[in-house]
């Protein structure tokens, strides 16, 4: 058992990747799905043993292939790494069951084989970057997910679907291209690839902010910018989410936006540290900006939004920015929030989404003109709905308040009051866009489409509401989350300063 | 009991159960709850208790004193008559919504620190609004956003000033607070809102009427009391206090007197009331704080039994306008019976607000504020013509309207008994009240004085109005929206805000094309230069996105080198 | 003079990595046609390679095989790594020139305003 | 969302200020005698009863009952003036 545990962090990594070539090998959506199933509930238990281990004896550092770093891959998880990859991989396990219906009745039986395979190799990428301590190896990983999500977000039934994974494919890359330009930059700077070998170097006095040090942070933060979708690189992600099939938007967002954020977080403060990434390179200023444009400008988008696809998606661009903007804060409450709410919004978007992949199920179309009624049709559904969206808006008792109030107090304490005015007003757009989608679901008189419809299978339904209860638990015991991200961010704050 | 459970918490989690239980069971469930939380309160000792921490931070769940005890005592009676008013329906999304919403009032008002007190506050406004989107019209809805909007505002000022005053003072509990920091002045504005002060309390009016008839007399009792109740703790003698209260005690009496409207008269007159309670809190003293406690509790009992009474009306004929009623108490004699009771406990002896508003009326005159006494006398006097008389008058006297409605259905008639048993109660054996307010006081209310004075109040009021209504100057009741505050923000705010709307769309437009269509142009340049297909100078979604990318990372380095 | 010129000759390297590079952003921006912006990726991404490529490579350097005879290695690092580039380069490539067929299929162009007229049509 | 809509009658046209009343009944010899004869027991007992309020003004003869006839009857004149000022018809601000 303990080589097993010695084991832990590539198996969390290889065992997808494997799992995926044994999908591959299914014939019929069925077995395909029940592999995959067995594959991504153990994704969970791996993360959370890692979790448990580095609470326990503190960060991890596995030698890839028994080489030390520098010079061979390091898989390090410390207490942010292994946050996200219980993010992850719970937010992965949680959907399968969701998914067996969902997909089925969304793509053709040939291709499931296909959507399972290219799902878990996306799985295998999002986690493979956050265990990752080697610059290029993430490079890898990035792309291994970003073209399994293309092929994901293709497989949709519309022909859109295709050219929403065109434009993400091409963005995605060149995303993917500045960031090996930064590491290529970095490289040449420090000869070292490995991440904290970097840092350290970065660190030496004697480095004194080379101007190709800049240039790398500048290439390395566009560039992961695109894959988180900070505005104005967002452009390619509504559409992807909007076309993507249901199953597939569900997990994008809420997980591959929040991996890149994790990746910038990695970069802007284990690697170059706060010295350099805000005081040198004005990042405060440059996110406080786009976040703020994020959180009011992506909202109002939603409030005029029609197709509820679109909507979440323009919401989630919103939420993104909380999250940079707690990045952007740079103090532990600030950086307290953003990181609770890579969980928080990963647990409600999640269920969000799947509440849209269910009206998609039962009814076949996710506009809001269409759905009128439909909360007196399929109650539990939209009840998942209602609750996922107070938590968008920040009600108390939900996880959207802890995170924000996090924000608030870290922007109290760099002494920005508009900052907390900003906050609390963007949650109010939240409130009208997910208003107006209670005010039609429950009072206005279903069309005989929705008469038909009713809650689906507990196959669905149960996935939806166990991240819904999550979402509320962590709304009023902040123990598990925002314990955890405080105790993230202090040492991301405090390790290298 | 439970622990140390808030009897607010019982509710609360009580209402969860609403949607699963049908016919009796759920209305046996429902009676049930309030009864519990009476008894978990009565369990309870006088302390801090529930302390526990959130992210490092301690909190009290439940803080039990005279103040919250009482408040908590009448919110649990009030929210038992309200479910029992409201089991003439069977819409459990409003009954649920109902529980929530007195549960957080109640949760609210034991609140030892600002994180729990704020999220009661923000789930009284959440779930209140349900009750006036249960009405399920067009107005209803339209009004419920607004108020949603302006309650959830309120919560924003409130979490606002609780986060400035936290960062000021590094505590969270909630007590009296000075007004000389910004975090103390925001969460006075967040409760002048709630509490309809003066400008910022139009939303009541506008609400209230157009919830269902049992949604209404439900917030009635809570939203503005708890208001109330979070002055007394928090701004106890705060001089500005007085001149507010005191335009509340009189400019609404008018706006009562005009309207046509019933349940929006009673609205006013709400307001009205509230006046009279923000003045004593404005005086601060300890019999003026008892005072403000003594008539909250004894407004919570009396004008829910006029909303309930109105609301009966309103349930059996669809209206509660004066101009479409009159003559009702042929068929309906029970309610209007009842309905008088509740008029004339805002000031007849024998009966509730007689024992409480004297107390106010005592502490104002004991500090020697003559000018507060001698208006609030007088607004006592027109509270009473727009209260007592006004509505029973117009909706069961009047001009007749032919309407010969059933008579309100039994639980209805069951709670309003109830509501008036309550008045009657206090009013016959006051010191039952005086021996639970905050300060405990032994007030003698049973003067000949004081029963003289008050019956004389009440004879020449009645003889005004009889002489105006034979000389025909009475204001007959005619439908008709009367412009209040609201047209600050109805009116002038929505045109400002389509203004604003507009030129913001401008600009954003200007923006965007600008950069488009510099992006576009250098594009179009670039097709030029590159031969038979560059006919098109429109730009192209990808080539765009990547434009901007380019832009970023220029900015960036930019940033980085100057 | 003189100098200039053996400065840029020392980074000469570098010249044609950022002209690649930005040739290669500049067809993604500025073409409509599908496949001519897929081009434009994997240039850019050629530019990429040679940044890493080029610095490890040092004039009169053997390959790094170990023998007395030789002192002066060059470094395999950047070599391997761009080796796996290359790779992830064709796999998008090819993904992408994949999903350009099936637009082709869907729209019957892989003109980008020509899709993009198609629908706003709807 | 028109089932059941107890506002709906508001659709009926809106009455104004020129539309016919109903006319009221005048106040009944019964009440008029009871309010009369009240308010003529309260101002004789006034003079009987000892105040102990700390205001001057209080010991004036029937001061409560003259005080609240003059509020009464200015209210009720005030709110008839100010209603032809302030009303509007019902949709006003829906328009």
């Amino acid at each position: 058992m303990s080589a097993l545990e010695s084991q832990l962090p590539i198996l969390q990594v290889i065992v997808p990747l494997v799992g995926a070539v044994l999908v591959a090998l299914m014939r019929g959506g069925r077995s395909a799905w029940a592999v995959a199933l067995v594959i991504t509930w153990t994704m969970p238990v791996i993360s959370i043993l890692l979790m448990r281990k580095v609470l326990a004896t503190g960060p991890i550092s596995y030698h890839l292939g028994g080489w030390a770093p520098p010079i061979g891959i390091e898989y390090r998880v410390d207490l942010l790494a292994a946050f996200v990859l219980v993010l992850v991989s719970v937010v992965g396990a949680a959907l399968m069951p969701f998914a067996r219906r969902s997909v089925a009745s969304e793509i053709d039986g040939d291709k499931q084989v296909w959507f399972y395979t290219m799902y878990l190799l996306c799985l295998a990428g999002l986690l493979g970057i956050t265990i990752t301590a080697d610059a290029f190896n993430l490079f890898v990983f990035l792309e291994i997910s970003s073209l399994a999500t293309y092929v994901l977000i293709a497989l949709g039934r519309d022909r859109r679907a295709l050219l929403a994974a065109y434009q993400y494919l091409i963005m995605g890359t060149i995303g993917a291209t500045f960031y090996v330009i930064g590491v290529g930059l970095l490289y040449l700077v420090t000869g070292s690839l490995n991440i904290y070998d970097i840092a350290s170097r970065l660190a030496d006095p004697a480095m004194q902010n080379p101007r190709p040090v800049m240039a790398a942070l500048a290439f390395i933060v566009v560039g992961i910018s695109l894959k988180l979708a900070l505005f104005p690189l967002h452009v390619w992600l509504p559409g992807a989410y909007a076309h993507a099939p249901s199953f597939a938007s569900a997990f994008l967002a809420g997980t591959a936006t929040k991996v890149a954020i994790y990746v910038l977080i990695r970069f802007a403060f284990s690697v170059f540290g706060v010295a350099i990434s805000f005081e040198t390179l004005p990042l405060t200023e440059v996110l406080v900006v786009l976040s703020l444009a994020a959180m009011f400008i992506a909202s109002i988008i939603a409030v005029f939004e029609t197709n509820l696809k679109r909507m979440l998606a323009y919401s989630s661009l919103g939420q993104v920015g909380y999250i940079t903007l707690g990045i952007a804060l740079a103090n532990t409450q600030g950086l307290t929030g953003g990181i609770v709410h890579l969980l928080n919004h990963a647990l409600m978007k999640t269920a969000l989404f799947m509440a849209l992949g269910a009206i998609a199920y039962r009814l076949g179309s996710v506009k809001l003109d269409a759905i009128a009624g439909i909360g007196r049709r399929m109650p539990w559904t939209m009840a998942v709905f209602v609750l996922g969206g107070m938590a968008l808006v920040g009600v108390p008792g939900t996880a959207g308040f802890v995170s924000k109030w996090y924000l608030a107090i870290g922007a109290v304490e760099k002494g920005w009051w508009p900052l907390v005015f900003a906050i609390l007003i963007s949650s109010l757009i939240a409130v009208v866009y997910v208003g107006r989608v209670v005010e039609v679901a429950w009072f206005r008189e279903p069309s005989p489409a929705v008469e038909k419809c009713t809650d689906p299978p507990l196959s669905m339904l149960i996935p939806m509401l166990v991240l819904t209860a999550a979402t509320i638990y962590f709304g009023i015991d902040t123990e598990a989350s925002a314990g955890m991200a405080l105790k993230a961010a202090e040492t991301l704050l405090g390790g290298l300063k | 009991m439970i622990g140390e459970m808030s009897p607010g918490l019982i509710l609360v989690l009580g209402a969860v159960l609403v949607p699963f239980l049908k016919g009796q069971a759920r209305a046996a469930w429902m009676l049930a709850l309030p009864i519990i939380g009476l008894m978990q309160l009565l369990s309870l000792p006088m302390g801090d208790l529930g302390q526990t921490t959130l992210a490092g931070v301690p909190l009290t769940t439940m803080r039990v004193d005279g103040l919250s005890w009482l408040f908590g005592f009448v919110f649990l009676f009030a929210a038992f008559i309200g479910i029992l008013y409201n089991l003439y329906h069977d819409d459990p999304l409003q009954h649920a919504a109902g529980l929530v919403y007195a549960g957080s009032a109640i949760g609210a008002v034991f609140a030892g620190d600002l994180v729990t007190f704020f999220l009661y506050w923000e789930g009284t406004a959440i779930a209140s609004v349900f009750l006036i989107w249960a009405s399920g019209t067009e107005r209803a809805y339209r009004a419920g956003m607004r108020y949603l909007i302006i309650q959830i505002g309120s919560g924003v000022i409130l979490l606002a000033g609780i986060l400035i005053h936290h960062h000021a003072t590094g505590s969270l509990a909630f007590t009296k607070f000075g007004l000389d920091a910004p975090g103390a002045m925001l969460i006075l504005l967040a409760i002048g809102i709630k509490c309809a002060f003066p400008l910022l309390g139009s939303w009541l009016p506008d609400a209230y009427p157009q919830a269902t008839p049992g949604g209404t007399v439900l917030l009635s009792a809570f939203t503005t009391k708890l208001a109330i109740y979070a002055l007394a703790r928090a701004f106890p003698g705060t001089g500005i206090l007085i001149p507010i209260g005191l335009v509340m005690a009189v400019v609404p009496l008018i706006y009562a007197m005009m309207e046509n409207d019933l349940r929006r008269t009673l609205a006013y007159t709400l307001n009205n009331q509230l006046g009279f309670m923000v003045v004593a809190v404005g005086i601060g003293t300890e019999m003026a704080i008892s005072g403000a406690a003594a008539q909250a509790f004894v407004h919570v009992v009396y004008k829910s039994l006029l909303f309930m009474a109105i609301g009966a009306v309103l349930y059996r004929t669809g209206t509660a306008e004066a101009s479409a009623l009159g003559g009702l108490r042929a068929t309906m004699p029970l309610t209007a019976a009842l309905c008088i009771i509740g008029g004339l406990s805002i000031a007849s002896p024998l009966l509730g607000g007689f024992v409480a508003k004297s107390l106010i009326l005592s502490a104002a005159m004991k500090d020697g504020y003559f000018w507060v006494w001698l208006i609030l006398l007088g607004a006592s006097a027109g509270a009473f013509v727009a209260t007592a008389i006004k509505i029973p008058y117009a909706a069961f006297f009047a001009a007749d309207s032919g309407k010969r409605p059933e008579e309100a259905p039994k639980p209805m008639l069951a709670a309003m008994s109830l509501a008036a048993l309550a008045s009657l109660i206090v009013g016959l054996w006051p010191s039952l009240l005086y021996g639970a307010l905050p300060f405990p006081m032994t007030y003698d209310a049973y003067t000949l004085e004081h029963v003289v004075t008050q019956l004389q109040l009440m004879a020449f009021a009645t003889l005004a109005m009889v002489v105006m209504v034979a000389l025909g100057l009475y204001p007959f009741e005619r439908p008709g929206q009367l412009l209040g505050a609201d047209w600050l923000y109805r009116g002038l705010g929505y045109r400002l805000l389509r203004w604003i709307e507009a030129a913001a769309n401008a600009a954003w437009t200007s923006i965007v094309g600008g950069v488009t269509s510099a992006s576009g142009a250098t594009v179009a340049w670039a097709r030029s230069l590159h031969g038979p297909d560059g006919l098109f100078g429109r730009t192209w979604p990808t080539g765009t996105m990547a434009l901007w990318t380019t832009v970023m990372l220029g900015a960036y380095l930019i940033l980085a080198f100057v | 003079m003189r100098d200039a010129i053996l400065r840029f000759a020392e980074h000469y390297n570098y010249v044609v990595t950022i002209f690649l590079m930005v040739a290669g952003l500049f067809i993604v921006i500025a073409r409509g046609n599908m496949i001519k912006k897929l081009i434009g990726l994997s240039v850019f991404q050629t530019s990429v390679y040679l940044l890493y490529v080029g610095p490890s490579k040092i004039i009169g350097g053997t390959a790094p095989i170990l023998d007395p005879a030789f002192k002066v290695y060059t470094n395999p690092l950047p070599h391997v790594l761009i080796l796996t580039a290359i790779v992830v380069g064709v796999a998008v490539l090819s993904l992408g020139l994949a999903l350009v067929v099936r637009i082709k299929e869907a729209y019957g162009t892989i003109e980008e305003d020509e899709i993009f007229a198609q629908e706003t049509d709807e | 969302m028109e089932a059941g809509d107890i506002h709906s009658k508001s659709a009926a046209p809106i009455p104004t200020d020129d539309a016919p009343r109903r006319p009221v009944p005048p106040p009944s010899p019964a009440l008029k005698f009871g309010v009369g004869s009240a308010v003529v027991l309260l101002a004789f007992a006034d003079l009987f009863i000892q105040k102990h309020g700390s205001f001057a003004i209080e010991h004036t003869p029937v001061f409560y009952g003259s005080l609240a006839f003059l509020v009464a009857g200015a209210l009720i004149i005030v709110a008839e003036a100010l209603r032809h000022l302030l009303s509007r018809p019902e949709d006003h601000y829906d328009r």
